[in-house]
Protein backbone atom coordinates (compact mmCIF):
# COMPACT_ATOMS: atom_id res chain seq x y z
CA UNK A 1 0.00 0.00 0.00
CA UNK A 2 1.56 3.33 -1.02
CA UNK A 3 2.20 5.89 1.75
CA UNK A 4 1.76 9.93 1.68
CA UNK A 5 4.66 11.13 2.76
CA UNK A 6 4.91 15.02 4.12
CA UNK A 7 7.95 17.16 4.62
CA UNK A 8 8.39 20.46 6.35
CA UNK A 9 10.92 23.55 6.90
CA UNK A 10 13.84 22.65 5.42
CA UNK A 11 13.49 19.09 4.45
CA UNK A 12 10.75 20.52 2.41
CA UNK A 13 12.82 23.13 0.35
CA UNK A 14 15.78 20.48 0.04
CA UNK A 15 13.79 17.85 -1.54
CA UNK A 16 11.99 20.50 -3.33
CA UNK A 17 8.32 19.33 -2.61
CA UNK A 18 6.01 19.29 0.24
CA UNK A 19 4.56 15.74 -0.28
CA UNK A 20 4.61 12.70 -2.31
CA UNK A 21 3.23 9.25 -2.44
CA UNK A 22 5.74 6.15 -2.47
CA UNK A 23 6.09 2.60 -1.77
CA UNK A 24 8.78 1.22 -0.29
CA UNK A 25 10.13 -2.21 -0.28
CA UNK A 26 8.80 -5.03 2.17
CA UNK A 27 12.38 -5.14 3.91
CA UNK A 28 12.14 -1.13 4.94
CA UNK A 29 10.28 -1.85 8.26
CA UNK A 30 10.90 1.31 10.22
CA UNK A 31 11.15 5.11 10.04
CA UNK A 32 14.38 4.97 9.75
CA UNK A 33 15.01 2.12 7.09
CA UNK A 34 12.05 4.24 5.22
CA UNK A 35 14.66 7.41 5.58
CA UNK A 36 17.74 5.74 4.32
CA UNK A 37 15.43 4.28 1.32
CA UNK A 38 14.38 8.08 0.44
CA UNK A 39 17.62 9.28 0.21
CA UNK A 40 18.27 7.57 -3.19
CA UNK A 41 15.20 9.18 -5.00
CA UNK A 42 17.33 11.90 -5.88
CA UNK A 43 20.37 14.73 -4.95
CA UNK A 44 17.59 16.97 -2.48
CA UNK A 45 15.98 13.80 -0.98
CA UNK A 46 20.00 12.58 0.33
CA UNK A 47 20.82 16.44 1.25
CA UNK A 48 17.59 16.35 3.49
CA UNK A 49 18.37 13.02 4.94
CA UNK A 50 22.34 13.02 5.45
CA UNK A 51 22.23 12.96 9.44
CA UNK A 52 19.05 11.27 10.63
CA UNK A 53 20.18 12.74 14.57
CA UNK A 54 18.49 16.16 12.67
CA UNK A 55 15.30 14.73 11.59
CA UNK A 56 11.80 14.30 13.38
CA UNK A 57 8.99 12.05 12.37
CA UNK A 58 5.14 11.64 12.55
CA UNK A 59 3.26 8.56 11.73
CA UNK A 60 -0.32 8.83 11.22
CA UNK A 61 0.04 12.17 12.96
CA UNK A 62 1.72 10.74 15.88
CA UNK A 63 5.08 11.61 16.98
CA UNK A 64 7.64 9.13 16.89
CA UNK A 65 11.14 7.76 17.33
CA UNK A 66 12.93 7.31 14.66
CA UNK A 67 12.76 3.19 15.37
CA UNK A 68 8.79 3.59 15.39
CA UNK A 69 7.87 0.36 12.72
CA UNK A 70 5.76 1.46 9.57
CA UNK A 71 3.38 -1.25 9.23
CA UNK A 72 0.06 -0.44 8.12
CA UNK A 73 1.09 3.60 8.50
CA UNK A 74 -1.34 5.80 5.44
CA UNK A 75 1.10 9.19 6.47
CA UNK A 76 4.31 9.59 7.33
CA UNK A 77 6.06 13.06 7.72
CA UNK A 78 9.61 13.91 8.43
CA UNK A 79 10.32 17.22 9.60
CA UNK A 80 13.91 19.06 11.94
CA UNK A 81 13.09 19.22 15.28
CA UNK A 82 9.98 22.18 16.00
CA UNK A 83 10.47 25.59 16.82
CA UNK A 84 7.13 27.29 17.69
CA UNK A 85 5.38 29.86 19.69
CA UNK B 1 -13.82 25.34 28.11
CA UNK B 2 -10.66 24.65 25.87
CA UNK B 3 -10.11 26.41 22.55
CA UNK B 4 -7.67 26.09 19.76
CA UNK B 5 -7.09 28.19 17.30
CA UNK B 6 -4.35 28.01 14.21
CA UNK B 7 -4.49 30.50 11.57
CA UNK B 8 -2.90 33.10 9.54
CA UNK B 9 -5.22 36.04 10.87
CA UNK B 10 -3.59 38.23 13.23
CA UNK B 11 -4.22 37.77 17.04
CA UNK B 12 -7.06 39.89 18.35
CA UNK B 13 -6.26 39.68 22.30
CA UNK B 14 -9.03 42.00 23.44
CA UNK B 15 -11.52 39.19 22.35
CA UNK B 16 -9.71 35.86 22.89
CA UNK B 17 -9.10 37.22 26.74
CA UNK B 18 -12.81 38.56 26.78
CA UNK B 19 -13.93 34.58 25.80
CA UNK B 20 -11.32 33.13 28.25
CA UNK B 21 -13.19 35.74 31.30
CA UNK B 22 -16.41 34.43 30.05
CA UNK B 23 -16.03 31.63 31.28
CA UNK B 24 -16.58 33.08 34.79
CA UNK B 25 -13.15 32.56 36.78
CA UNK B 26 -11.47 34.47 39.63
CA UNK B 27 -8.46 34.29 37.85
CA UNK B 28 -7.01 34.45 34.11
CA UNK B 29 -3.74 34.37 33.33
CA UNK B 30 -2.23 34.69 29.62
CA UNK B 31 0.84 34.73 27.75
CA UNK B 32 1.71 36.29 24.37
CA UNK B 33 4.49 35.63 22.46
CA UNK B 34 5.46 38.70 20.35
CA UNK B 35 7.81 38.24 16.79
CA UNK B 36 10.61 40.45 18.87
CA UNK B 37 11.53 44.10 17.41
CA UNK B 38 15.29 44.09 18.94
CA UNK B 39 17.31 41.67 16.88
CA UNK B 40 17.18 42.43 12.79
CA UNK B 41 14.18 40.17 12.17
CA UNK B 42 12.42 41.65 9.13
CA UNK B 43 10.21 39.07 8.42
CA UNK B 44 9.16 35.54 10.72
CA UNK B 45 7.28 33.13 8.24
CA UNK B 46 5.50 30.05 10.53
CA UNK B 47 4.80 26.58 8.66
CA UNK B 48 2.98 24.43 10.75
CA UNK B 49 1.38 20.40 9.97
CA UNK B 50 -1.84 20.99 9.21
CA UNK B 51 -4.27 18.89 11.47
CA UNK B 52 -1.97 17.64 13.21
CA UNK B 53 -0.88 21.31 14.73
CA UNK B 54 -4.42 21.42 16.27
CA UNK B 55 -4.46 18.03 17.71
CA UNK B 56 -1.27 18.75 19.48
CA UNK B 57 -2.11 21.57 20.59
CA UNK B 58 -5.71 20.22 21.96
CA UNK B 59 -3.63 17.58 23.64
CA UNK B 60 -1.26 19.88 25.60
CA UNK B 61 -4.75 21.73 26.97
CA UNK B 62 -6.15 18.61 27.74
CA UNK B 63 -3.22 17.62 29.64
CA UNK B 64 -3.15 21.02 31.48
CA UNK B 65 -6.47 20.72 32.10
CA UNK B 66 -6.14 17.18 33.74
CA UNK B 67 -3.00 18.60 36.18
CA UNK B 68 -4.72 22.13 37.77
CA UNK B 69 -8.52 22.97 38.04
CA UNK B 70 -9.38 24.96 35.27
CA UNK B 71 -12.30 26.41 33.52
CA UNK B 72 -10.90 27.36 30.72
CA UNK B 73 -7.93 26.96 28.60
CA UNK B 74 -6.76 28.43 25.53
CA UNK B 75 -4.22 28.16 23.05
CA UNK B 76 -4.05 30.61 19.71
CA UNK B 77 -1.01 30.37 16.93
CA UNK B 78 -0.27 32.05 14.30
CA UNK B 79 0.65 30.89 11.02
CA UNK B 80 2.05 32.29 7.88
CA UNK B 81 4.33 35.22 7.56
CA UNK B 82 3.94 38.22 10.36
CA UNK B 83 6.18 41.29 11.14
CA UNK B 84 8.47 42.40 14.41
CA UNK B 85 5.92 43.37 17.17
CA UNK B 86 2.85 41.00 15.59
CA UNK B 87 2.28 38.26 18.21
CA UNK B 88 2.92 34.82 17.29
CA UNK B 89 1.18 32.93 20.32
CA UNK B 90 -1.58 33.41 22.75
CA UNK B 91 -2.21 31.32 25.61
CA UNK B 92 -5.14 31.21 28.45
CA UNK B 93 -5.70 29.86 31.58
CA UNK B 94 -8.88 30.79 33.53
CA UNK B 95 -9.39 28.65 37.19
CA UNK B 96 -10.60 29.50 40.34
CA UNK B 97 -7.99 30.52 42.16
CA UNK B 98 -4.50 32.20 40.79
CA UNK B 99 -2.24 29.54 41.36
CA UNK B 100 -3.57 27.06 39.05
CA UNK B 101 -3.99 29.82 36.54
CA UNK B 102 -0.61 30.81 36.69
CA UNK B 103 1.24 27.80 36.50
CA UNK B 104 -1.31 25.94 33.94
CA UNK B 105 -0.22 28.99 31.65
CA UNK B 106 3.34 28.76 31.91
CA UNK B 107 2.50 24.63 31.23
CA UNK B 108 0.68 25.40 27.72
CA UNK B 109 3.80 27.72 26.86
CA UNK B 110 6.46 25.74 27.94
CA UNK B 111 4.76 22.68 26.06
CA UNK B 112 3.41 24.12 22.90
CA UNK B 113 7.38 24.76 22.33
CA UNK B 114 7.89 21.24 22.19
CA UNK B 115 5.03 19.71 21.27
CA UNK B 116 3.30 21.12 18.59
CA UNK B 117 4.36 21.15 15.22
CA UNK B 118 5.70 24.37 14.08
CA UNK B 119 8.67 25.74 12.58
CA UNK B 120 9.64 29.54 12.21
CA UNK B 121 12.04 31.17 9.29
CA UNK B 122 13.57 34.33 9.82
CA UNK B 123 14.23 37.01 7.25
CA UNK B 124 17.38 39.04 8.41
CA UNK B 125 18.20 41.51 5.65
CA UNK B 126 17.25 39.37 2.67
CA UNK B 127 18.38 36.27 4.20
CA UNK B 128 16.35 33.80 5.29
CA UNK B 129 16.94 30.76 7.39
CA UNK B 130 14.98 28.41 9.61
CA UNK B 131 15.28 28.34 13.18
CA UNK B 132 17.21 26.02 15.04
CA UNK B 133 15.60 24.16 17.93
CA UNK B 134 16.45 25.54 21.18
CA UNK B 135 17.92 23.09 24.44
CA UNK B 136 16.57 25.79 26.90
CA UNK B 137 12.62 24.81 25.44
CA UNK B 138 13.12 21.26 25.75
CA UNK B 139 14.10 21.76 29.56
CA UNK B 140 11.38 23.79 30.08
CA UNK B 141 8.96 21.20 28.93
CA UNK B 142 10.53 19.09 30.71
CA UNK B 143 10.62 19.81 33.72
CA UNK B 144 7.04 19.05 34.14
CA UNK B 145 7.21 16.16 33.89
CA UNK B 146 10.09 16.27 36.23
CA UNK B 147 8.54 17.71 38.93
CA UNK B 148 4.55 16.84 38.81
CA UNK B 149 1.88 19.42 39.17
CA UNK B 150 4.30 21.47 41.12
CA UNK C 1 8.74 50.98 31.74
CA UNK C 2 6.50 50.74 35.36
CA UNK C 3 3.32 51.91 34.89
CA UNK C 4 1.03 51.92 38.36
CA UNK C 5 -2.43 52.93 38.05
CA UNK C 6 -5.07 52.53 40.88
CA UNK C 7 -8.24 53.73 40.14
CA UNK C 8 -12.10 53.11 40.43
CA UNK C 9 -13.04 53.28 36.54
CA UNK C 10 -13.53 49.52 35.03
CA UNK C 11 -9.85 48.02 33.85
CA UNK C 12 -9.57 48.55 30.08
CA UNK C 13 -7.84 45.13 29.40
CA UNK C 14 -6.60 45.89 25.49
CA UNK C 15 -5.31 49.16 26.11
CA UNK C 16 -3.30 47.81 28.84
CA UNK C 17 -2.18 45.08 27.03
CA UNK C 18 -1.27 47.23 23.79
CA UNK C 19 0.82 49.64 26.03
CA UNK C 20 3.00 46.46 27.78
CA UNK C 21 3.25 45.04 24.16
CA UNK C 22 4.46 48.83 23.26
CA UNK C 23 7.59 48.02 25.05
CA UNK C 24 9.20 45.92 21.96
CA UNK C 25 9.06 42.98 24.36
CA UNK C 26 9.40 39.58 22.58
CA UNK C 27 7.49 37.47 25.67
CA UNK C 28 4.32 39.41 28.15
CA UNK C 29 2.98 37.47 30.98
CA UNK C 30 -0.31 39.10 32.08
CA UNK C 31 -2.83 37.83 35.29
CA UNK C 32 -6.47 39.44 35.67
CA UNK C 33 -8.37 38.89 39.00
CA UNK C 34 -11.92 39.17 38.76
CA UNK C 35 -15.04 39.39 41.12
CA UNK C 36 -15.75 35.29 41.08
CA UNK C 37 -19.24 35.00 39.74
CA UNK C 38 -19.68 31.54 41.66
CA UNK C 39 -19.94 32.37 45.36
CA UNK C 40 -22.93 34.02 45.64
CA UNK C 41 -21.33 37.83 46.11
CA UNK C 42 -23.25 40.60 44.76
CA UNK C 43 -20.82 43.09 45.06
CA UNK C 44 -17.53 43.89 45.93
CA UNK C 45 -15.64 46.62 47.21
CA UNK C 46 -12.33 48.03 47.67
CA UNK C 47 -10.96 49.93 50.10
CA UNK C 48 -7.36 51.37 49.85
CA UNK C 49 -4.65 53.68 51.76
CA UNK C 50 -4.81 56.67 48.77
CA UNK C 51 -0.57 57.85 48.19
CA UNK C 52 0.81 54.51 49.74
CA UNK C 53 -1.16 52.15 47.57
CA UNK C 54 0.26 53.82 44.30
CA UNK C 55 3.99 53.58 46.65
CA UNK C 56 3.57 50.23 47.18
CA UNK C 57 3.02 49.01 43.69
CA UNK C 58 5.87 50.89 42.67
CA UNK C 59 8.15 49.54 45.01
CA UNK C 60 6.54 45.57 44.06
CA UNK C 61 6.50 46.42 39.97
CA UNK C 62 10.30 47.79 40.75
CA UNK C 63 12.19 44.82 42.74
CA UNK C 64 10.54 42.16 39.51
CA UNK C 65 12.99 44.73 37.83
CA UNK C 66 15.80 44.09 39.80
CA UNK C 67 14.99 39.98 39.51
CA UNK C 68 14.04 39.63 36.18
CA UNK C 69 14.97 40.98 33.17
CA UNK C 70 12.12 43.12 32.02
CA UNK C 71 10.81 45.61 29.57
CA UNK C 72 8.11 46.62 31.16
CA UNK C 73 5.70 46.14 34.49
CA UNK C 74 2.48 47.11 34.95
CA UNK C 75 0.06 46.93 37.56
CA UNK C 76 -4.05 48.30 37.45
CA UNK C 77 -5.80 48.06 40.71
CA UNK C 78 -9.44 49.17 40.40
CA UNK C 79 -10.80 50.21 43.52
CA UNK C 80 -14.32 51.18 44.83
CA UNK C 81 -17.89 49.01 44.46
CA UNK C 82 -17.92 46.57 41.68
CA UNK C 83 -19.67 43.35 40.63
CA UNK C 84 -19.18 39.59 39.79
CA UNK C 85 -17.42 39.30 36.74
CA UNK C 86 -15.72 42.74 36.79
CA UNK C 87 -11.35 42.87 36.56
CA UNK C 88 -10.01 43.89 40.24
CA UNK C 89 -6.58 43.72 39.37
CA UNK C 90 -4.31 43.16 36.15
CA UNK C 91 -0.51 42.62 36.16
CA UNK C 92 1.72 42.39 33.40
CA UNK C 93 5.51 41.66 32.66
CA UNK C 94 7.31 42.39 29.22
CA UNK C 95 10.51 40.95 28.61
CA UNK C 96 12.53 39.62 25.94
CA UNK C 97 12.24 36.51 26.61
CA UNK C 98 9.18 34.24 28.51
CA UNK C 99 10.87 32.66 31.43
CA UNK C 100 11.18 36.29 32.88
CA UNK C 101 7.75 37.33 31.45
CA UNK C 102 6.27 34.23 33.43
CA UNK C 103 8.27 34.58 36.58
CA UNK C 104 7.91 37.92 37.19
CA UNK C 105 4.44 38.24 36.59
CA UNK C 106 3.70 35.53 39.30
CA UNK C 107 5.96 37.77 41.72
CA UNK C 108 3.75 41.17 41.19
CA UNK C 109 0.60 39.14 41.97
CA UNK C 110 1.84 37.25 44.85
CA UNK C 111 3.41 40.24 46.65
CA UNK C 112 0.97 43.02 45.67
CA UNK C 113 -1.66 40.63 47.20
CA UNK C 114 0.48 40.85 50.91
CA UNK C 115 2.37 43.88 50.26
CA UNK C 116 -0.32 47.01 49.12
CA UNK C 117 -2.53 48.31 50.99
CA UNK C 118 -6.49 47.05 49.90
CA UNK C 119 -8.79 45.86 51.82
CA UNK C 120 -12.25 44.12 49.91
CA UNK C 121 -15.60 43.80 52.03
CA UNK C 122 -17.92 41.42 50.14
CA UNK C 123 -21.65 41.36 49.97
CA UNK C 124 -23.85 38.54 49.93
CA UNK C 125 -27.65 38.84 50.19
CA UNK C 126 -27.52 41.90 51.69
CA UNK C 127 -25.00 41.24 54.25
CA UNK C 128 -21.95 42.83 53.97
CA UNK C 129 -18.53 41.76 55.89
CA UNK C 130 -14.42 42.77 55.26
CA UNK C 131 -12.44 39.54 53.88
CA UNK C 132 -10.04 37.99 55.77
CA UNK C 133 -6.34 37.69 54.79
CA UNK C 134 -4.99 34.29 53.62
CA UNK C 135 -2.69 32.52 55.23
CA UNK C 136 -2.16 30.89 51.84
CA UNK C 137 -1.30 34.69 50.16
CA UNK C 138 1.28 35.44 52.92
CA UNK C 139 2.87 31.87 51.58
CA UNK C 140 2.43 32.35 47.92
CA UNK C 141 4.42 35.86 48.91
CA UNK C 142 7.11 34.47 50.90
CA UNK C 143 8.18 31.95 48.85
CA UNK C 144 10.03 34.75 46.75
CA UNK C 145 12.06 35.64 49.81
CA UNK C 146 12.82 32.11 50.29
CA UNK C 147 13.84 30.87 46.63
CA UNK C 148 15.41 33.97 45.18
CA UNK C 149 15.05 34.44 41.65
CA UNK C 150 13.88 30.96 40.63
CA UNK D 1 3.35 67.56 67.51
CA UNK D 2 -0.20 66.63 66.92
CA UNK D 3 -0.06 63.20 64.92
CA UNK D 4 -2.55 62.44 61.88
CA UNK D 5 -4.27 58.97 62.39
CA UNK D 6 -6.12 57.28 59.23
CA UNK D 7 -7.92 53.93 59.76
CA UNK D 8 -8.91 51.53 57.13
CA UNK D 9 -11.68 48.53 56.86
CA UNK D 10 -13.26 47.85 59.59
CA UNK D 11 -10.97 50.01 62.25
CA UNK D 12 -12.18 52.42 60.45
CA UNK D 13 -16.13 51.24 61.08
CA UNK D 14 -15.51 50.80 64.36
CA UNK D 15 -14.06 53.99 65.25
CA UNK D 16 -16.83 55.95 63.15
CA UNK D 17 -13.44 58.40 61.51
CA UNK D 18 -11.26 57.58 58.67
CA UNK D 19 -8.99 59.54 60.21
CA UNK D 20 -8.38 62.05 63.87
CA UNK D 21 -5.78 64.40 64.77
CA UNK D 22 -4.50 63.44 68.09
CA UNK D 23 -1.16 65.00 70.55
CA UNK D 24 -0.08 61.23 72.28
CA UNK D 25 1.46 61.87 75.86
CA UNK D 26 5.32 61.76 76.27
CA UNK D 27 5.29 58.25 77.40
CA UNK D 28 3.75 56.90 74.35
CA UNK D 29 6.61 55.60 72.38
CA UNK D 30 5.60 52.88 69.85
CA UNK D 31 2.68 52.18 67.50
CA UNK D 32 1.43 49.64 70.48
CA UNK D 33 1.29 52.17 72.72
CA UNK D 34 -0.39 54.78 70.82
CA UNK D 35 -3.13 51.82 69.93
CA UNK D 36 -3.41 51.29 73.75
CA UNK D 37 -3.74 55.06 74.36
CA UNK D 38 -5.96 55.57 71.63
CA UNK D 39 -8.02 52.81 73.23
CA UNK D 40 -9.88 54.64 76.03
CA UNK D 41 -10.91 57.42 73.71
CA UNK D 42 -14.28 56.04 72.66
CA UNK D 43 -16.20 52.59 72.62
CA UNK D 44 -15.35 52.31 69.07
CA UNK D 45 -11.53 52.92 69.57
CA UNK D 46 -11.56 50.02 72.28
CA UNK D 47 -13.64 47.94 69.78
CA UNK D 48 -11.68 48.53 66.98
CA UNK D 49 -8.39 47.92 69.29
CA UNK D 50 -9.05 45.17 70.92
CA UNK D 51 -7.14 42.86 69.70
CA UNK D 52 -3.85 44.24 68.85
CA UNK D 53 -2.61 40.80 66.88
CA UNK D 54 -5.58 41.71 64.28
CA UNK D 55 -4.03 45.23 63.74
CA UNK D 56 -1.27 46.60 60.97
CA UNK D 57 0.38 50.03 60.83
CA UNK D 58 2.50 52.19 58.89
CA UNK D 59 4.18 55.12 60.04
CA UNK D 60 4.57 58.45 57.01
CA UNK D 61 3.25 55.96 54.56
CA UNK D 62 5.85 52.77 56.07
CA UNK D 63 5.00 49.43 57.11
CA UNK D 64 5.78 48.71 60.47
CA UNK D 65 5.64 46.38 63.29
CA UNK D 66 3.53 47.70 66.43
CA UNK D 67 6.71 47.91 68.59
CA UNK D 68 8.62 50.56 65.98
CA UNK D 69 8.94 53.84 67.59
CA UNK D 70 6.45 56.59 66.58
CA UNK D 71 9.19 59.62 67.34
CA UNK D 72 8.60 62.55 64.85
CA UNK D 73 5.70 60.93 63.13
CA UNK D 74 3.64 62.76 60.89
CA UNK D 75 1.17 60.30 59.99
CA UNK D 76 -0.12 56.92 61.35
CA UNK D 77 -2.52 54.23 59.67
CA UNK D 78 -3.79 51.64 61.43
CA UNK D 79 -5.63 49.06 59.97
CA UNK D 80 -6.59 45.27 59.36
CA UNK D 81 -3.98 42.90 57.56
CA UNK D 82 -5.03 43.44 53.81
CA UNK D 83 -6.52 41.51 51.69
CA UNK D 84 -5.75 43.27 47.80
CA UNK D 85 -6.22 41.46 44.46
Amino acid sequence: MPIQMLYFAWVRERIGVAGEQVTPPDDVRDVAGLIAWLAGRSAGHAEAFADPARLRAAVDQDFVALDAPIAGAREIAVFPPVTGG
Amino acid sequence: MIRIVVAPQPIDLASEIAAAEADGAGAVATFTGLVRADDGVDCLELEHYPGATEAALRRVAESAAERWSLQGATIVHRVGPMRPGERIVFVAAAAPHRGDALAACAYLIDRLKTDAPFWKRETRGGASSWVEARDSDTAAAARWSATGTE
